[in-house]
């Protein structure tokens, strides 16, 4: 409309756009969060960072729900299962809220866009790395996360495609620790004790990480760790060497895209694409996948990472 | 002789209904819960919009069929941990026996009566084995969850192909009222009378009461507790299926940490942990507070690293106040 | 004269919401006497008592300790001025040894840092030598009611008191554990310690006591040397009318059946493998039957094991004819055989629920509808018809038991074993703790029951009582019938005979 | 003349102490311990080397430490379910003073005495107002977890630059044995001690095996209450900074659900939930047990799939059996 080209890209005052997560406390948020609220001044938007504390659906659905009520512009989800966002999703789309998934999606429901870091190029990475630090036969362990389906992902991806590409790869040791550092102090010690000849381990979160090395330098075992995300415990241990590597999605950049994307679901009415829309009633700015990329974090470059750094005088909501 | 002591005259019926109202072991509760609801009526337009209560009913009104089944296990001396594996596992059985082709409504049967077998092998744990429930729950917790994982590979079951009808148990309203929430009052309206009212289940507080005196009063207190364990599991397993039908997925992660939350509303709801005490309707108050804390401080966009304090301490400040109360009383 | 008062108590209140437990109570406490509380049930006697000690406190009134008023906080006030008491419910720690409960006071005041094990059992032994044969490292859990009642009492013997309580210690006692009770209390009353002694029992009053003062619904009524006065004065005081404390009379001929129909109860050679073997024995239609015997005898286990309340049994028993065939004691109650537990406050009643609900607890069908559920004026209705038959005294019907005397809570008890209208009952002491006026009430009841044909079999550590009830006493002795009493012979001294151990030995000397 | 009753006749001292041995209540436990250690060493040739029982007690001394508190807390008739949050708190605040720049030794003690405030904080909640432990201390989990969150914005504590020597707490050694392991006995010993043998810890099972008998005697049940409910926090302020020693680092998230796991093994160790008994040796085994299994799964690289279920029959089979034998003894 001639109103909106005049103004440009601008939110009208009091437009808001809301980012709601489950455990909303947790640190991978906060980047994500920055991101998504640095695109949102620029275009003079509000921002809302909702969700719910607890590891939990309903609660989670519940909070989803509530931030419709609020009736904002669009809504930046991370949905924690699939399936039972189908029905909220849609509903907020029908009652005007634009909906895009981050991280975890809702693919069967109308969404217009998903944002996430590609788990599987990530694996992928980790497992070519491995393979040039220890050579191509060797061993290797995982720790995992049964139930995460991100973390599932990085695992499973990498043992994969080390059985496809590294036949003489040999993964000896599989447990599940559920981001607990006692509990990966302890599958690993035990890991190193069955297996005195492990050359690598891949650990899909930070968390883990942290029990893992603490074992592996009270064995005085020089196992190459790589893991992925980042806390400031394992940034440490990068520059210490103790973790040769961490791959971590692009946090910002899933916020900024996120932002993005919602925004411009949100006024689509700039853009008249050459498809279907009008008659199947998607979204005009319809984007099936958005890949923020990662980075590889090794000691030349860990400093860039330190999230208390980067957080000094911003505000976390 | 002095026809002892009866110091309660008949008061006219009326004063008598509003004594009688203001003597339940649930004022307090309602009377917090309203103070709450008013504050955050003025606090927040959007608390006393329909579809904010109805997300409010719907975040506790599945895990409220759970919360009828630990209250009851509670009256009767027992606890259980398991709930929230249980439940879980409720979905994944009946997801997975749908993927395998079986009529949906079979497989929740199945799921169901599996779900009430588990409860049946807890209940025996403890009355002919002789463990406490603490110890038999917290182990079953353990392996249905590990059940769990090996039906699903630790991965969510998609559901999308299930029948309408079946869905509709979960997503479905009469009217404006989601059928989720009719089944849920409907239990807790069936227990609480059965519990208040029938002799069955009187036997549960007596045998909770005092277990030996229960015995000596003829009652099979074995068998009162083995009912009342595997009770509570069968609830779970309705409770799993509704979800399942909600949701639209089995979930092998679901309701980790549910069983503090539901031993939590039944506590606060004047649910003794020693047995012999307790009412649905309190225990159901008691999800209520809990969720609408949760809920309000959604709403009013409490920053994350506040909530977790301020719903602490409300919690602590309302089962104080309730305490007091209820002391004053007496 | 005057300071020789310990203790002196003036117009003492106390309410517990609505019930008046003390109403204005005086009570004067010499050093070196044994002072008997008497009253009816629920008259206030172990209000005053835990007031005394501090458990409670008073609305209003003052407590005099050597002419100085003082207030009393807490038991470890009452203990610093030495004052003990014997409470009438007991209270012990049952996961602890017997000698860690009769040292818990020392323990708690020692100034030692270490417990001393070996040195707490050796005094622990020496103490209860003097009252009886129990294992000073048992856990109190796994002692039998009365053996609980005996540590309550060597509990109070160890503490260094200048007051001594013992709130109806004697209820759970047999003679003669009783006797060595009294001859301990005369010894530490020639000690200059002053004792309470309540009881409801006037021949320990009028044997033992010096003065005797009594209470009716909690007001003093008046304060007596027991040498001025006669049992049945302090009965009338007490209840405030002249009560017939007769027995009521014993079997009439016409009660008896023909020697056609069948006893109401038969039992044939029943054994328990480690409790008691080889029992038989018939009761009679219209006859109160007695069981008596010394603590530990088995007298609870052989009537619990006829109920299939405990233990493995074997046997035969016959109700009215036919042979029973039961399993659990739900069957037995359905059968009509119920029984009243001699531990009113571990299995007898519910004390956290109240009094209606205790009362109906052992057939809800009987004030169920026919679709199960239950009728509230109906339970309220069975309720009241028996409490008032029974003289319960209670506030509400809805409050719970814990708030009664000890000696209603026995009628409650009892009232719960009435409300099935049995064909044959077993009371295990069924009037421990309960008031003069009450218990000729409740013998009456047995006797009219007994008259319309049900089965009463007593377990009674009162040989008075067994004498004045029963027609015919049955004497258990380690687990087994070492004889039987009737009319003329039904003394204290033939029960005795055939009870104790010693007699036993003899026994076995001559048949070897 | 039967003597009655007293049937075992005083046996010969060797005898005895054989008998005392069989009659302990830890026996059984102790047994199932070795029982599964002997099937383990010839599963697996590495279960036996020194390396690998180290870090099968590093893995749970320091929550043994926690065992330590809870156990006196159940032993006194309470419960802490905040035990994980107030240890992450713990850490945190220590890591937080020592980063603006306070000495980590001083940070630690006010850390320390922080937790100390809490349990406090619980006691009197507990004993002045009457609430029971269950409800308050579940409140006060999440408020300390929302502390947590409130300190670091959720991100954990790098703590790379605390001094050597207070990092030699946690990951130091002295000869061959680390100094974790060495303070845990330490307080393992003092504790079980303590608590068999002095008059002041008596009165703790005095109190929970029947609180009115204890006041009865003179003992200040509220007391002693307060004082184990402090004590237990207290323990927990001493763990959390052991274990930020150990890991170099604060994390907010740290502990979740560490207090099923806790109860746990003091339950398995023979602790009741109702009070009046337990032993500290008893839980630490309860602990060995926990982690035997665990870490035997891991090292016989059990499929993830299964391990949940397989430690969950473990579970529930060994205190079965222990059970079982502690039944026959008596
Ligand atoms: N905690 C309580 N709550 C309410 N009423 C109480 C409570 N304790 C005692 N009472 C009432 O106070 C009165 C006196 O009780 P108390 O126990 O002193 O009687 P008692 O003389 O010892 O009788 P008994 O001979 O039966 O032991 C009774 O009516 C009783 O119901
Ligand atoms: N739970 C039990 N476990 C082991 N022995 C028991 C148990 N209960 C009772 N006994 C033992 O059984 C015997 C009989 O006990 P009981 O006290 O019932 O006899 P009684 O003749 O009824 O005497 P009273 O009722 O006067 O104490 C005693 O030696 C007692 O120690
Ligand atoms: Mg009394
Ligand atoms: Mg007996």
């Amino acid at each position: 409309t001639p109103v909106q080209a005049e103004s440009g890209l601008r939110c009208e005052p009091g437009e808001t756009y809301i980012m709601n997560v489950m455990v909303s406390g947790h640190p991978y948020w906060v980047p994500v969060y920055q991101g998504f609220k640095q695109a949102a001044e620029a275009f003079g938007c509000e921002t809302i960072f909702s969700g719910t504390p607890d590891y939990d659906i309903t609660k989670q659905i519940a909070s989803f729900e509530q931030d419709m009520v609020k009736q904002p512009a669009g809504i930046l989800v991370h949905p924690m299962q699939s399936d039972p966002f189908i029905e909220p999703i849609n509903r907020a789309i029908e009652n005007g809220t634009e909906i895009v998934t981050f991280a975890a999606d809702s693919p069967k429901s109308n969404r217009t866009a998903y944002i996430t870091s590609d788990n599987l190029a990530e694996a992928k990475f980790a497992a070519d790395e491995i393979v040039k630090q220890i050579g191509e036969s060797g061993q290797y362990a995982v720790l995992e996360n049964p139930g995460q389906s991100n973390h599932d992902l990085r695992v499973t991806a990498l043992i994969d495609y080390m059985e496809a590409n590294y036949p003489e790869m040999k993964l000896v040791g599989r447990q599940a620790t559920n981001q607990d550092s006692t509990a990966a102090y302890r599958a690993t010690a035990s890991i190193l004790q069955a297996n005195p000849d492990l050359g690598a381990i891949w650990i899909p979160e930070a968390g883990s990480a942290e029990g893992a090395v603490a074992a592996i330098l009270e064995a005085k075992s020089d196992v190459l760790v790589m893991h992925a995300d980042i806390t400031p415990v394992t940034l440490e241990h990068i520059k210490a060497g103790n973790i040769h590597m961490a791959l971590n999605p692009n946090q910002g950049m899933q916020g900024f895209m996120g932002f993005l994307a919602t925004f411009m679901a949100s006024h689509s009415d700039v853009f008249d694409p050459f498809n279907d829309y009008k008659v199947s009633g998607y979204n005009p700015v319809q984007i099936p996948f958005v890949d923020n990329g990662f980075a590889v974090i090794t000691k030349a470059n860990a400093d860039s990472f330190d999230l208390n750094t980067y957080m000094e005088g911003r505000d976390p909501s | 002789m002095e026809k002892s002591i009866n110091l309660a005259p008949p008061a006219t019926q009326g004063m008598g209904a509003l004594k009688k109202l203001l003597r339940m072991r649930e004022t307090g509760l309602i009377l917090i819960i309203l103070a709450l609801c008013i504050g955050m009526s003025f606090a927040s337009p959007y608390f006393l919009t329909w579809v904010n209560i109805r997300a409010m009913v719907m975040a506790f009104a599945v895990e409220g069929i759970v919360v009828v089944g630990m209250t009851i296990l509670l009256i009767s001396g027992g606890i259980d941990l398991s709930v929230g594996s249980v439940t879980a596992l409720a979905m994944v059985i009946a997801g997975w026996l749908f993927l395998q082709g079986i009529d949906p409504w079979v497989a929740s049967l199945i799921s169901i009566a599996a779900c009430t077998g588990i409860g049946a092998f807890m209940g025996f744990f403890v009355t002919r084995v002789g463990l406490h429930h603490f110890i038999v729950s917290l182990a079953v917790m353990v392996i249905a969850r590990g059940a769990c994982l090996l039906f699903t590979g630790g991965r969510p079951i998609g559901l999308f192909t299930l029948p309408a009808e079946f869905k509709f148990i979960g997503q479905g309203a009469i009217g404006p009222i989601p059928l989720v929430i009719i089944i849920f009052l409907i239990v807790v309206l069936a227990f609480d009378f059965m519990l208040r009212r029938t002799t069955a289940f009187r036997k549960v507080f007596y045998t909770g009461s005092n277990e030996k005196a229960a015995a000596y009063s003829g009652i099979r207190t074995k068998k009162v507790i083995f009912l009342t364990t595997t009770l509570c599991s069968a609830l779970c397993g309705v409770a799993g299926i509704i979800y399942m039908a909600r949701f639209g997925s089995a979930q092998p992660t679901f309701g980790l940490g549910m069983e503090l939350n539901v031993i939590a509303a039944a506590v606060i709801g004047g649910a003794s942990l020693n047995g012999g005490s307790g009412t649905i309707f309190g225990a159901i108050l008691g999800a209520v507070l809990l969720s609408v804390v949760s809920s309000s401080l959604a709403l009013l966009d409490v920053s994350v690293y506040w909530q977790d304090i301020i719903r602490g301490s409300i919690l602590l400040a309302a089962v104080s106040i309730d305490h007091y109360l209820n002391k004053r009383r007496r | 004269m005057q300071d020789d008062v310990i203790l002196n108590i003036s117009d003492l209140h106390k309410s517990f919401g609505a019930v008046r437990a003390l109403r204005g109570v005086n009570f004067e406490l010499r050093r070196g006497e044994i002072h008997a509380l008497a009253g009816e049930n629920g008259a206030g006697k172990s209000t005053l008592m835990n007031i005394i000690d501090g458990i409670l406190q008073p609305d209003s009134g003052t407590i005099c300790w050597n002419g100085t008023p003082v207030s009393i906080a807490s038991p470890t006030e009452a203990q610093k001025l030495g004052i003990g008491l014997v409470h009438q419910e007991i209270a012990l720690c049952p996961d602890v040894s017997v000698a860690e409960n009769i040292f818990m006071s020392a323990t708690n005041i020692s100034r030692r840092l270490l417990m001393d094990y070996r040195a707490l059992e050796d005094r622990a032994r020496s103490i209860l030598g003097q009252l009886a044969d129990i294992d000073s490292a048992m856990l109190v859990r796994d002692l039998p009611i009365s053996h609980q009642q005996l540590v309550e009492i060597a509990k109070a013997l160890t503490l260094d008191c200048k007051v001594l309580i013992l709130d109806e210690p004697t209820a759970a006692l047999t003679e003669r554990e009783a006797q060595i009770l009294f001859s301990i209390m005369r010894r530490l009353a020639d000690q200059g310690i002053s004792i309470i002694y309540i009881s409801h029992r006037m021949v320990e009053i009028f044997d033992n006591c010096d003065r005797v003062t009594v209470f009716r619904d909690g007001q003093y009524i008046t304060t007596q040397t027991v040498a001025d006065i006669a049992p049945s004065d302090v009965v009338n005081a007490m209840v405030g009318r002249v009560v017939d404390t007769l027995y009521p009379d014993k079997m009439r001929p016409q009660d008896c059946a023909s020697d056609r129909t069948p006893p109401i109860l038969d039992v044939r050679n029943l054994s328990e493998a480690q409790r008691f073997r080889d029992i038989s024995f018939q009761l009679k239609r219209g006859e109160v039957l007695g069981l008596a015997g010394l603590i530990g005898a088995g007298r609870s286990e052989i009537v619990k094991g006829i109920c299939q309340l405990e233990g493995d049994v074997s046997g035969d028993i016959s109700l009215n004819g036919t042979p029973l065939s039961i399993r659990t004691y739900g069957d037995s109650i359905r059968a009509g055989m119920v029984y009243l537990s001699e531990d009113r406050k571990g299995d007898g009643v519910f004390l956290d629920m109240s009094i209606a609900e205790n009362i109906s607890a052992l057939d809800l069908g009987l004030v169920g509808n026919r679709v199960g559920t239950i009728d509230a004026a109906r339970e309220t209705d069975l309720a009241e018809t028996l409490a008032a038959k029974l003289n319960i005294k209670y506030g509400r019907l809805s409050d719970p038991v814990s708030s009664l005397s000890g000696g209603n809570q026995q009628k409650v008890a009892i009232a719960k074993m009435l409300s099935v209208d049995p064909k044959l009952i077993f009371l295990d002491e069924p009037t421990r703790g309960v008031d003069v006026g009450a218990k000729a009430e409740i013998h009456r009841i047995l006797r009219d029951l007994a008259r319309s044909g049900v089965g009463i079999v007593v377990i009674s550590s009162e040989l008075p009582e067994l004498i004045g009830v029963c027609d015919r006493v049955l004497v258990v002795r380690e687990g087994q019938i070492s004889g039987e009493v009737s009319g003329e012979d039904m003394t204290e001294e033939n029960i005795m005979h055939l009870a104790s151990v010693l007699d036993a030995a003899d026994a076995q000397l001559q048949s070897a």
